[in-house]
Formats: structure tokens, C-alpha cells, sequence
């Protein structure tokens, strides 16, 4: 067993102790503490959306920012494999 | 809004001052001094003769580009002499990304330990 | 041969591509009232293409349809996206505003709750130019991936 | 109810992908990896908008001002999962595509036989 | 409407056009450059320029003392707040002005650079893509969409950085960049995801204001500081950078600089803001009884901060590669960063905090345009010679006066000789330091006088010493490329010579943010 596999072994262990502690203390699944935000959210994404589906009316009206950073990943994504597929010579 | 007296304020950095513009026109004014001390020197200084031959005790004397210290020799001492150090750091930075990513966990677990424990 | 399958899955793949488009444009045209979006029903159809991509072969699709018409229309997608979002910088006086709510121009019926696809704004035309982006997107990543893997073997071979 | 199931099982996803990317020597296997931690952080967030027994945050037939309002689960979760799922795809099409030309160029996919860059 | 009523109204719309103007720069792209190449170049450089011109007229408001805030989608802040906010103070002022100098330079810079290349709209598309991405990194003030910008910036680097695809090293640098890159993002939005759970906000400010600092905070503190630190480039966790920085094309160097300290912006944001109200806290654990969390925090990032500096300036003496030495030697300047800053934040509230923030903050703009302007050298150098390695090297100084001038302007800046601008930053990171602890200035001394040393030898074996006979008919870069130089250098003397007005006017309000953290908070939660 090398060097490498030992050290990687006692500081993954380390790492996973710690991530499942956090797991253990997150709050019991199914009824989160702080709801506010989301509340709001259902309550009014139809009247101040329109939009009967209040996911689309938080994706694209409350949180229409993140979705074009994340189109523009996607844009940035097929811009990136069409560079590195291109023809090298003119 | 840049006034003449804003671009001569001193730099004030805390416990002391510093003044780039003072510090060229002392630079200026030493190469000026030393210019000067120049025009001192040796006037029966001639061209041409065994003053001008570059004597290396001895030995031959090369040409002109195989005198020039290639980059992997400048320091060659210091990294002799401190090659413990660097077979270390060479064995560290193996360029795989398993273990750019092992470092990652490896500081991680450390500062788990630094911050959820204390 | 060029890379493409047998009869029979070109035949059944040729007759399923309708299909896979009708159900994606479905789900792109009512992402603001049922589950779905821009995104879901691009990725149904870009899946639709890629099919038609695995029957005939990449070869054949790459004389049917060319890259960089692929990234222009995704461009053309994308312009269409953060210009409604500069409309609403312009009618609705702030980014990203939704400036067709309250209006009664278009897509703004007061009918709440009955799943009416008149509403919400310009919501729906955001899907439509997310939708357009990703079907073009993923399906110029998936041909040009295809294509030069297989130049690739055709000169081993 | 059960209890902290989901954010076990959360962990143990990011962990299995974590040592795969570690531990394994093999390219595809560090991509499926990543994909892995990806997929676990996506089973996170989507856990964090379950509330109980709670139906979908969709209006249908009904308004927020009618009686027999149901009982949503939270909107916001649902959305960032579908932005981080984009975001994965998009890295993975990516990833893929600079393994295929290390591929060309090494003709190995083991990690191994390559980098040691340093002189 | 007249000029005053136009001005304001795009100083009002400005931080949302910061971002929005390069993002659809870069989506006309593909579209000009069906027209000719010199159209796309001139377009993408116009961007760049509009760009800049609201990043000035914004800075110079932010920096008048009042924070600005934008609501995406709505008027005024709602309460609670459910949409995306950006919040521009003092710091994030201060790095957008980076992050506008370095993509004009890069910008300028590629038109001749690149010429011989192929695929250069998608080049140029992806230029625009990461300034966009590390504007909105900089700009910002929501937790998940600083995750987004995060992955813009990191994808469209990494096709960058694998831009010659014919050298294999170049796509395996991609391929760790990339891995890195995600790797670190996604541990950033398991950070997030645990924060949300707990106070179902993912405002920064908002988050900043409820926070508790529970376990479950303490691990997503754990987490964003680790994830954001690789992306910095902290030893050691540095390694992906010398691979990234020396394969990639020189003008996409400079671009990764500043993505390097957008994560860095990350790392202070997280510090000093995310956590601010909470830097009091006394720890109540076994070990560390009554240790505050600020003092610990600061230990942290200086014992970071002196192995980054020492491990930096030693390899980067050793290599023989052009652009790696150059990486090191950024690695090395990173660490000065974190070491004034986490030496401000171990003694928060006194004025010798304010000292090293001052110090650390001013580092930043310096290790930029110092780093950045040697980069382009080296990119210059390999456009005339094809060369990277520097035994193959020698006597270029013949050939190449400008080229030569400007890599003496950087020497001396990136070591820290007066009278540059590195010195003026450098000498307050001593002074402030040596109050903290003697020790830790004495080190930075040390390296300092080594990074010096690095650059001497690169100096005597690249352009000093005989002609090399295979260098013979070696030509000048021709004239973007030393414009883009040029602007860089000019910065660069200007900073040197008037540091009291940089520091005054630009710096001071950046430290003050970062010091007095509550006015970012009380920005948005004074209005719910």
C-alpha cells in the first residue's frame, strides 16, 4: 500500500466523518424550518407572474438571471467543443 | 482634481513615508555624479591592445556564442545545494489530476479538522 | 457505407423523429403550465435528433446539416433571450422586467389557474428562444463530437 | 417518517464520486466520477424542496386566493436544480470531448501515462 | 433628456449592462463574423470599450461612498427577497476595474497575436464569455449566481486554455483545468445548498444577517474557503495553474489572471462579508477555548499565505519553461494577497488591519498588471521566436528594444523595486505585517528579493548574452501587440509614481468595505 493510497485514505475518511455529520444535522426531511421565501413564492408567483406553474414563473421571472447565466453556459459549452473540433488548417 | 501638490504628497504607508519622485531625482542625480566622475577616468586608455583581451586564466577563450550561460545554468549552485528541497517538491508535483484533486481533499480534511473541531 | 445502420432503424427512426418533435415543441409551448420548459422539451427533441444522428450515420448528417448553421440559430436563440430581457429594460424600466404582465397586449390573460396558455407574460416566448438555443446546442455538441470521432476511424481504416 | 435517509444517501453519492476521481486511474471513470458528485449535489438541492406530504408547486384549476389551497413544496430548489443540471451537462460535453482528443494524441486513457510536466 | 438625466439613468442600469453587454457581444459574434475578420475584431473591441465606460462611470460612483444595489425583474427590493441582486461596494468597484483593464488588454492584444489561427470567432466568443463571467462573479451579491458566473468563467477558460489542440500538453491542461474547476464549483453549491437549507435565502446579505454559525455553517465555511482557495491557486492546491497558465495562448494568460482573483475575491467576500457578523463569535470547542473565529480564520489564510510564497518562489527558480516561471511567480504574488489580508483579519479592528488590508487590496491591481504585462511578454517572445523554453533563448534584447523594455518595466514591478507600483504595495504589506508578526514580513522580504532573483535569470538568458545563431532574423511583435503592452506599462508607471492617489482614491474605499462589513448588509436588509 503506497504512500499516496495511505494519506488519501485517512483524509477521505476525515472528509466523509465530516459530510455525514453535516448530514446527520441537517433538518429532518420533509419539513425544512425557514420557508419564507418559497411561500411568498407560491403565494404570489401567480398573480405577479401569471404563470400557473410557479417553477417556470421562479426560473424565469424571480430567478430569470440564473437561467440566462445558465444558457449561456450551454451558448459557452457548444462554442468551446465546436473550437477544439475545428479544422487546424485554413 | 490632480493637483501638483496631491502628485508631490508623500506616501504615508502606516509607520512611514515614501516618496517615489524624491527617489528618481536622487537616482537621477547620482548617475549624474557618477557620469561626472567618469570623465575622470584614464585618458592613454587604447584600443585594440592587450588591455581589451579577456583573460580567463589561461584557458582558451571561446566565441562569442558559446560564452553565454544557458537558462538551465544561472543559479547552478543554489539548486545543487539545496537539492534536498527540491527532490521533495518535484516528487510532489507529479502532474496527475487524481492528486491535484487528493490535495484538495487532503486541505480540506485539514481545515475540517482546524474549523469543526476548535 | 457511411457510418449508418440498417434499413429497419433508419425506417423506424425516420418514422419515431416526428413524434419526438411534436412532443418536445408540446412540452416547449406549455412550460408555464405544466411541468417542463425550454429546456426539457429542447433536450426531447435535441434526443429526436441525435436518434436520427445514431440511424443514418454522421457522415450523412453532416452533408444534411452543417455546424455552423447549428451555432448561428443557437446565437439567434440566444439573442432572442437577453433581448426580451432588454425589452424589459426598455418598456418595463429594469432588466429582466416582465413588461408584457398588466399590459393586455399578448400572453397576458387575467384567466388565472385554468391553465390558460395565453398568460404569463413573455415567459412563453422565453421558452420558445431557450428552447430553439438548446435544441441547436445540444444537437451541434452531439454531431460534432459524432463526426470527428468517426473521421477518426475512417482513417485507421 | 424517515428520517435522514435522503441526506445520507446525498453524501454517499458525493463521497463514491469523490473516491472515484481519487482513486481511479482511468479518464472516463474520473468523468463519470465528477458526474457522480454532480448528481449527488442535484439529489441535495431537490431533497431540500420536499416538504410533507406536498404535492407540486403547480396551480391547476385552482388560485392561491381559492379555498382548499394544497399543500406545495418549495418552488426555488426545483429551479436550481434544473440550472445546476444545464450546468452539468454542458461540463460533461466538455469534458468528453478534451478526452477524446487526449485520446488522439497519447492513444492511453490512463492518467498515469500522462502529465509530469515538470523538467 | 439631457446629458445629466442619460448619464443617470445608465449609472442606475450600469451593473446590470456590466454584464448583459459582453454576454450579447458575445452571442452577435458568431453572427458578425460571418461579415469579415477586421469587422469581428473591431466589434469585439468596441464591446470591450462600452464595457469599461460603464465600469468607470460605476466605480467612480461607488467610490464616492454609496453602495449600489439592483433588483433583477422589479423595481425596488421586495421583502422577502426572492429575486437576483446584484450589490456593487467598494471591493467589488475595485476588481470589476481589473477585470475591465485585463480584457481590453487581452482584447487588443489577440488581433495580431492570433492572426495565423483558425476558429477564431469562437476564439473571441469565448473571450467575451469569461469577462462576462467574471464580471458577474465580481458584481453579484446571490450565492447561486455567483455559482453560475463561476462555471461560465471556468468552462469557457478551459476551451480557451485547450485552444491549440494540436499540442497534446495544451488539451491535458484543459482536461485538469476542467476537472479542477468543476470539482471545485460543485462542492461550492453543495456549500450553498447547506445554507439554504438552513435559512432559505441565497442572498449573501440576507445569509449574512441570519447566519449562526452552526456545524453545519462551520462545514459550508470549511468548503467555500477550500473550493474557492484551488480555484486561487493556494498551495497545495496550485498545480493546475503553472499547466493552465503556460499552455494556454498568452492573451488568454491574462484573462485566467483574472479569473484567478475573481476566486480570490470569492474567498475575501466569503471571509469578511458572508460570515462578517459572526467574526466575534468566541469558539466554544475543547481545543481552542475563547480563540475568536476572526483570529482563527486569519491563521489560517497566513499559514496558507507563507507556504503559497515560499513554495512559489522556489519552483519558479528552478523552471526553464518561459510561461511556467511566470505561473510560479503569480502563485507566489497570490500568496502575498492572502498573507496581508489574513494578517488584517487575525488583528480585525485596529489600524494596522486597516494597514494590511490597504496593503493586500493595492496587491491585487499591482499582481495583475505586473503578472499580466510579463505574460504578454512572454506571449511576444514566443510570437517571434516560437520558443518557450529559455535555453534556446539568448541575445533577443537585440531585436526586440520594445519587447525588452517592457519586460524590465514588469521585472521591476513584480519584485517589488522602487520605484514601481509592486513597491508601494509591497512596502505597506511589510510594515503592516512586521506589527502582526516579524517573522512572517522577514519571509516575505526573503521571497520577495528570490522573485527577483527568477526574473533576473529569465532576463540574462533571454535577452541579454550573445546572438544565438538560429535567432538571427528575429523581428519586433508587430504594433497591437505593444499597444497592448504599452497600456499596461503606462498603468503600471502611473501607479509607481502617484501611489498616494491610487491608494486614496480607489483603494481606501475598497479596504473599507472589506473592513466594515455591516454596510453591505444593512445596504439590503436596512430596506425589508
Amino acid at each position: 500500500m503506497s504512500k499516496r493510497a495511505i494519506a488519501g485514505a485517512i483524509f477521505f475518511s476525515i472528509v466523509a466523518v465530516f459530510l455525514v455529520f453535516s448530514a446527520l444535522m441537517t433538518h429532518s426531511f420533509g419539513n425544512p424550518d425557514e420557508t419564507e421565501m418559497d411561500q411568498y413564492i407560491i403565494d404570489n408567483s401567480q398573480e405577479e407572474v401569471g404563470a400557473d406553474n410557479s417553477v417556470t414563473g421562479v426560473v424565469f421571472d424571480y430567478r430569470g438571471f440564473d437561467t440566462l447565466g445558465e444558457a449561456t453556459v450551454l451558448f459557452t459549452a457548444v462554442a468551446g467543443v465546436i473550437l477544439i473540433f475545428r479544422r487546424l488548417k485554413k | 482634481m490632480i493637483s501638483i501638490d496631491t502628485l508631490l504628497e508623500t506616501f504615508k504607508t502606516g509607520s512611514g513615508l515614501w516618496n517615489p519622485l524624491v527617489w528618481i531625482t536622487g537616482l537621477a542625480i547620482a548617475f549624474l555624479i557618477a557620469y561626472i566622475l567618469r570623465g575622470y577616468g584614464k585618458k592613454e586608455y587604447k584600443e585594440k591592445t592587450e588591455q581589451t583581451k579577456s583573460f580567463l586564466s589561461g584557458n582558451p577563450e571561446y566565441e562569442k556564442e558559446q560564452m553565454h550561460i544557458k537558462g538551465s545554468n544561472v543559479y547552478w549552485g543554489f539548486m545543487e545545494s539545496l537539492r534536498w528541497f527540491y527532490k521533495i517538491f518535484n516528487k510532489m508535483h507529479t502532474g496527475l489530476v487524481t492528486d491535484y484533486v487528493l490535495w484538495f481533499v487532503i486541505v480540506m480534511g485539514i481545515l475540517f479538522l482546524l474549523i469543526g473541531v476548535i | 457505407m457511411n457510418g449508418g445502420m440498417s434499413k429497419i432503424v433508419k425506417t423506424i427512426s425516420s418514422i419515431t423523429f416526428p413524434l419526438a418533435l411534436i412532443y418536445g415543441l408540446y412540452i416547449i409551448a406549455h412550460g408555464h403550465l405544466t411541468p417542463g420548459g425550454g429546456f426539457q422539451g429542447g433536450a426531447v427533441v435535441a434526443s429526436g435528433c441525435a436518434m436520427i444522428l445514431v440511424a443514418y450515420g454522421s457522415i450523412w448528417t453532416m452533408g444534411k446539416v452543417k455546424e455552423k448553421q447549428l451555432s448561428i440559430l443557437e446565437s439567434l436563440g440566444a439573442i432572442a433571450f437577453i433581448g426580451l430581457a432588454f425589452l424589459g429594460l426598455i418598456f418595463g424600466f429594469v432588466f429582466f422586467k416582465n413588461f408584457l404582465i398588466g399590459e393586455g397586449l399578448i400572453f397576458d390573460n387575467p384567466a388565472l389557474g385554468l391553465s390558460d396558455i395565453y398568460t404569463a407574460g413573455f415567459i412563453p416566448l422565453m421558452n420558445f428562444a431557450v428552447g430553439l438555443k438548446v435544441i441547436a446546442g445540444l444537437f451541434a455538441i452531439v454531431l460534432v463530437m459524432a463526426y470527428a470521432t468517426t473521421k477518426k476511424e475512417a482513417k485507421t481504416k | 417518517m424517515i428520517y435522514n435517509i435522503p441526506f445520507i444517501a446525498v453524501v454517499a453519492l458525493v463521497l463514491i464520486g469523490l473516491y472515484t476521481v481519487v482513486f481511479k486511474r482511468n479518464l472516463i471513470k474520473i468523468v463519470i466520477g465528477i458526474t457522480l458528485i454532480e448528481s449527488g449535489v442535484n439529489l441535495f438541492l431537490i431533497t431540500l424542496a420536499y416538504r410533507q406530504d406536498s404535492t407540486a408547486p403547480i396551480w391547476h384549476g385552482i388560485t392561491a386566493s381559492s379555498d382548499n389551497v394544497p399543500f406545495m413544496s418549495l418552488p426555488v430548489p426545483h429551479a436550481l436544480t434544473l440550472t445546476s443540471i444545464v450546468i452539468g451537462v454542458a461540463v460533461l460535453a466538455l469534458m468528453l470531448s478534451l478526452v477524446i482528443h487526449i485520446y488522439r494524441h497519447y492513444g492511453t486513457l490512463n492518467v498515469n501515462k500522462l502529465g509530469g510536466d515538470e523538467e | 433628456m439631457n446629458i445629466e438625466q442619460i448619464l443617470d439613468t445608465f449609472l442606475r442600469h450600469s451593473p446590470a449592462l456590466i454584464v448583459a453587454i459582453p454576454l450579447l457581444g458575445a452571442f452577435l459574434t458568431p453572427l458578425i463574423s460571418k461579415i469579415n475578420e477586421k469587422a469581428r475584431n473591431a466589434f469585439v473591441i468596441i464591446t470591450i470599450l462600452a464595457t469599461n465606460f460603464f465600469i468607470f462611470l460605476l466605480a467612480s460612483d461607488v467610490f464616492a461612498g454609496n453602495i449600489h444595489t439592483y433588483v433583477f425583474g422589479a423595481r425596488n427590493i421586495s421583502t422577502p427577497l426572492v429575486r437576483i441582486l446584484f450589490e456593487v461596494d467598494g471591493l467589488s468597484a475595485f476588481m470589476i476595474i481589473i477585470a475591465g483593464i485585463l480584457s481590453l488588454a487581452a482584447v487588443i492584444y489577440s488581433w495580431s497575436f492570433m492572426k495565423e489561427n483558425t476558429g477564431l470567432d469562437k476564439f473571441y466568443t469565448l473571450m467575451l464569455l469569461m469577462t462576462a463571467g467574471m464580471l458577474g462573479m465580481m458584481l453579484t451579491g446571490d450565492m447561486f449566481n455567483f455559482f453560475v458566473f463561476l462555471e461560465i468563467t471556468s468552462i469557457a477558460s478551459c476551451a480557451l486554455i485547450a485552444f491549440w489542440t494540436n499540442k497534446g500538453k495544451a488539451v491535458e491542461a484543459g482536461f485538469k483545468y476542467i476537472t479542477i474547476s468543476a470539482i471545485g464549483a460543485l462542492f461550492v453549491l453543495f456549500a450553498i445548498a447547506l445554507l439554504y437549507a438552513q435559512y432559505d435565502a441565497l442572498n449573501i446579505a440576507v445569509l449574512a444577517n441570519n447566519i449562526q454559525y452552526t456545524f453545519l455553517d462551520k462545514i459550508a465555511l470549511v468548503v467555500l474557503i477550500a473550493a474557492l482557495a484551488m480555484k486561487a491557486g493556494i498551495v497545495p492546491m496550485h498545480m493546475w495553474l503553472p499547466d493552465a497558465y503556460g499552455r494556454a495562448p498568452a492573451s488568454v494568460t491574462l484573462l485566467l489572471v483574472g479569473a484567478t482573483q475573481a476566486s480570490l475575491y470569492g474567498v475575501f467576500r466569503v471571509c469578511f462579508t458572508l460570515y462578517g457578523k459572526r467574526l466575534g463569535t468566541t469558539i466554544a470547542g475543547s481545543i481552542g477555548e475563547g480563540i475568536s473565529l476572526y483570529i482563527l480564520l486569519g491563521t489560517i489564510l497566513v499559514i496558507l499565505a507563507i507556504v503559497t510564497i515560499l513554495i512559489g518562489v522556489m519552483m519558479a527558480l528552478k523552471q526553464i519553461d518561459f510561461k511556467r516561471m511566470i505561473a510560479y511567480a503569480a502563485v507566489a504574488e497570490i500568496g502575498y494577497m492572502f498573507l496581508a489580508v489574513g494578517a488584517g483579519l487575525t488583528t480585525l479592528g485596529t489600524a494596522v488591519s486597516m494597514n494590511a488590508i490597504k496593503g493586500g487590496i493595492f496587491h491585487i491591481i499591482n499582481d495583475a498588471l505586473d503578472v499580466g504585462l510579463l505574460f504578454l511578454v512572454a506571449g511576444a517572445i514566443y510570437y517571434a521566436t516560437k520558443q518557450t523554453s529559455l535555453n534556446n533563448m539568448g541575445g533577443l534584447a537585440r531585436n526586440m528594444k520594445y519587447t525588452t523594455v517592457f519586460f524590465l518595466i514588469g521585472l521591476l514591478a513584480v519584485s517589488g523595486m522602487p520605484p514601481l507600483n509592486g513597491f508601494a504595495s509591497k512596502i505597506l504589506i511589510y510594515e503592516s505585517v512586521y506589527q502582526v508578526n516579524p517573522v512572517l514580513s522577514i519571509v516575505a522580504i526573503l521571497c520577495s528579493i528570490l522573485l527577483l532573483a527568477v526574473f533576473i535569470k529569465v532576463f540574462h538568458s533571454a535577452f541579454l548574452g550573445p546572438e544565438q545563431p538560429d535567432l538571427k532574423d528575429v523581428k519586433e511583435v508587430p504594433k497591437s501587440m505593444l499597444l497592448a503592452m504599452g497600456l499596461i506599462a503606462c498603468i503600471i508607471v502611473f501607479f509607481g509614481l502617484f501611489p498616494e492617489m491610487v491608494v486614496n482614491n480607489i483603494v481606501q474605499p475598497a479596504a473599507n468595505a472589506l473592513a466594515s462589513n455591516m454596510n453591505y448588509i444593512s445596504q439590503v436588509t436596512g430596506v425589508i
